[in-house]
């Protein structure tokens, strides 16, 4: 038990750690493309390992099942929202006009 | 264990409210919109917790409904024009 | 402190916030906004309430402020969309009757 | 100590963000933090111990406000470009006039809060007679007991508001070519590539957490509000994505889900009067079916007024594509 404590302990910690990764790069990094590529990237690592951690504490398989459900689901959802936001400003700038995909 | 978590949640609160400087700042619209996917993540996550360290399952629900509408949003600002980005500073 | 106090406290710093808002903004959807901020606050009001006994969870304030929430947003989807044809009549997005 | 650190954070947060909201100079932005604090109100509402609230803020404040807001900044866009705002005019009221009203609410609420707080705690109570009365209800989520059973009167007057809204806003929509927002940027009228996949995953998995709140909801936290809000917010995508279109004229369906949660509440109501001893009380025995019954139709009839009123329009059809 107390193993699975340890292990969890340090998942949450470096669920931590990429949250914090996530912000630093909204904050510093100097364009739309690159915050967009260091948040999607670190902020769901970030939820994978909080996740992964309840899991190992989760008193039943539905707990554990949900869990994995919300990690999957908000996969998912970063990765269309960053397509259509990636998208939106690639256009807003004018890039792809002339070459339709 | 408890203390982990509510430790945590503090400190991705913090994460959340440091990111906010993003949506004041901009530039463009599409960095705040950015910002605020970003902070559906964290909330994600803090509701997560919050579940294990208040002994209240049904957070978890929550967390689901928002993972579930979290590209609602994204959809629906796609749908706006972009003339607007002149009104940007 | 208890946590019912102290939410109280912040209840009424949001609301003074939504009114000043309220008052001193002059576009329609910020108006809305701010009427938005101040159904927060008596919603969050209500709620610190509720926590006040230290034995349970009062459940009536917390099926008022559930109507509540599902009130505000209808009210405010009607506004929306009577500032939409205000708009789209006038070519304006603030009440002409707020000139000096 | 630490959970003091979380609820000062996250007040600071809520109260740094209202005032941006109200006093910030870029409109999208104030959009923007609304959606961002309908993200710490539902976290407010779990901290609290308000499960069932932060459930309807997560479907209501991600799924349906986020994209009210968003369209309506879209429709009440200038079409000159003058700053994005319109040329607002400055405001007529005096500012020390607007913070001395400010101030007095704000200490009227917080006194109000304060003044309660400091009262000795009555020794009956609504809610403890809810909770103590929580067996004859025949549901075990005091709330979802308190809204269809206890204090049904509250939920049937509920519905009623939601049609009327709906009704007012047939009045004073425009015509279907402005409602709702419009195709995807112009260099490209095609659809993003992902759109399709997310739907087809999405449109399920909504459906049935709309199911599952309102199974649950009589047990553990959920309901008819929340599942209804979750429905309608699957409504909301679908009509931003062009799966939906709107039309003029609503539809014999829709008329029968617009007016169905209503009719049968209060018909459920009035027959019961007959058998129990009170217009809106349940037979005995029989309390735990017909809030289930009640619900389902009160989730529809919450869902449709609310994308109706987003489309802006009297109907929504499919699309065929």
């Amino acid at each position: 038990m107390a193993l699975l404590d340890a292990l969890s302990a340090g998942l949450l910690l470096l669920g931590g750690l990429f949250f914090l990764t996530g912000t630093v790069g909204l904050l510093r990094f100097p364009g739309v493309f690159d915050r967009l590529h260091a948040l999607t990237k670190a902020d769901n690592l970030g939820l994978g390992c909080v996740v992964a951690a309840l899991i190992l504490q989760a008193e039943t398989g539905w707990v554990a099942a949900k869990l994995v459900l919300i990690w999957m689901l908000a996969l998912i959802a970063a990765t269309v929202s960053a397509h259509l936001i990636a998208r939106f400003s690639l256009r807003a700038r004018g890039g792809a006009r002339r070459t339709p995909p | 264990m408890q203390m982990l978590y509510l430790g945590l949640a503090v400190f991705l609160l913090l994460n959340l409210l440091a990111g906010l400087w993003r949506v004041h700042r901009g530039p463009t619209a599409a960095d705040r919109m950015l910002a605020a996917l970003l902070f559906g993540t964290t909330t994600v996550a803090v509701l997560l917790l919050l579940a294990e360290a208040m002994g209240l399952p049904a957070l978890r629900d929550v967390a689901l409904l928002f993972v579930v509408l979290a590209a609602v949003i994204a959809v629906a600002f796609t749908r706006v024009p972009r003339r607007f980005e002149k009104g940007e500073e | 402190m208890t946590q019912a106090a102290f939410y109280s406290l912040i209840a009424g710093a949001l609301a003074g916030i939504g009114i000043y808002g309220l008052i001193t903004q002059r576009h329609l959807l910020r108006r809305i906004l701010a009427v938005n901020v101040l159904g927060n606050s008596v919603f969050l009001l209500l709620v610190a309430l509720a926590r006040r006994h230290p034995d349970y969870v009062d459940p009536v304030p917390h099926a008022m402020v559930l109507t509540g929430i599902v009130i505000a947003v209808s009210a405010t989807a009607f506004a929306l969309v009577l500032a939409r044809r205000y708009y789209a009549e006038t070519g304006l997005n603030h009440l002409p009757e707020d000139e000096e | 100590m630490i959970d003091w650190t979380f609820d000062l954070l996250l007040a600071g947060g809520l109260l740094g963000l209202a005032w941006q909201i109200v006093a910030s100079r870029i409109l999208f932005r104030s959009v923007v933090l609304f959606i961002v604090f309908g993200l710490l109100m539902a976290v407010t509402w779990a901290r609290l111990a308000a499960p069932d609230l932060a459930l309807a803020e997560a479907a209501i404040g991600a799924g349906i406000t986020g994209a009210l807001l968003l369209s309506a900044y879209r429709a009440l866009l200038p079409d000159r470009d003058d700053g994005g705002e319109g040329g607002s005019p400055p405001p007529a009221v005096p500012p020390w006039a607007a913070v001395g009203v400010a101030v007095l609410v704000g200490v009227l609420i917080a006194g109000i809060g304060w003044a309660v707080v400091g009262l000795e705690p009555p020794e009956q109570t609504a809610g403890r007679l809810a909770l103590a009365k929580l067996e004859a209800s025949g549901v075990e989520n005091p709330v979802t007991a308190v809204l269809l059973n206890f204090r049904s009167i509250d939920t049937l007057s509920e519905v009623v508001v939601l049609f009327v809204a709906f009704l007012a806003a047939r009045v004073v929509a425009q015509d279907l070519v402005h409602a709702g927002p419009g195709d995807w940027l112009r260099a490209s009228r095609r659809e993003p590539l992902l759109v399709q996949p997310l739907i087809a995953f999405i449109a399920p998995m909504t459906v049935l957490a709309a199911g599952y709140l309102l199974w649950a909801g009589a047990s553990q936290p959920g309901g008819a509000f929340q599942a209804g809000a979750v429905l309608a917010a699957l409504g909301v995508l679908l009509r931003l994505t062009g799966r939906l279109r709107p039309t003029e004229e609503t539809s014999l369906p829709e008329r029968l889900v617009l007016v169905g949660g209503l009719v049968l509440f209060s018909a459920i109501g009035l027959a019961s009067a007959g058998v129990a001893s009170a217009v809106l009380e349940y037979p005995p025995g029989w309390a735990y079916e017909l809030i289930l019954l009640i619900e389902t139709a009160l989730t529809l009839a919450i869902a449709l007024p609310l994308v109706l009123l987003f489309s802006g329009s009297g109907g929504l059809r499919g699309e065929v594509r």
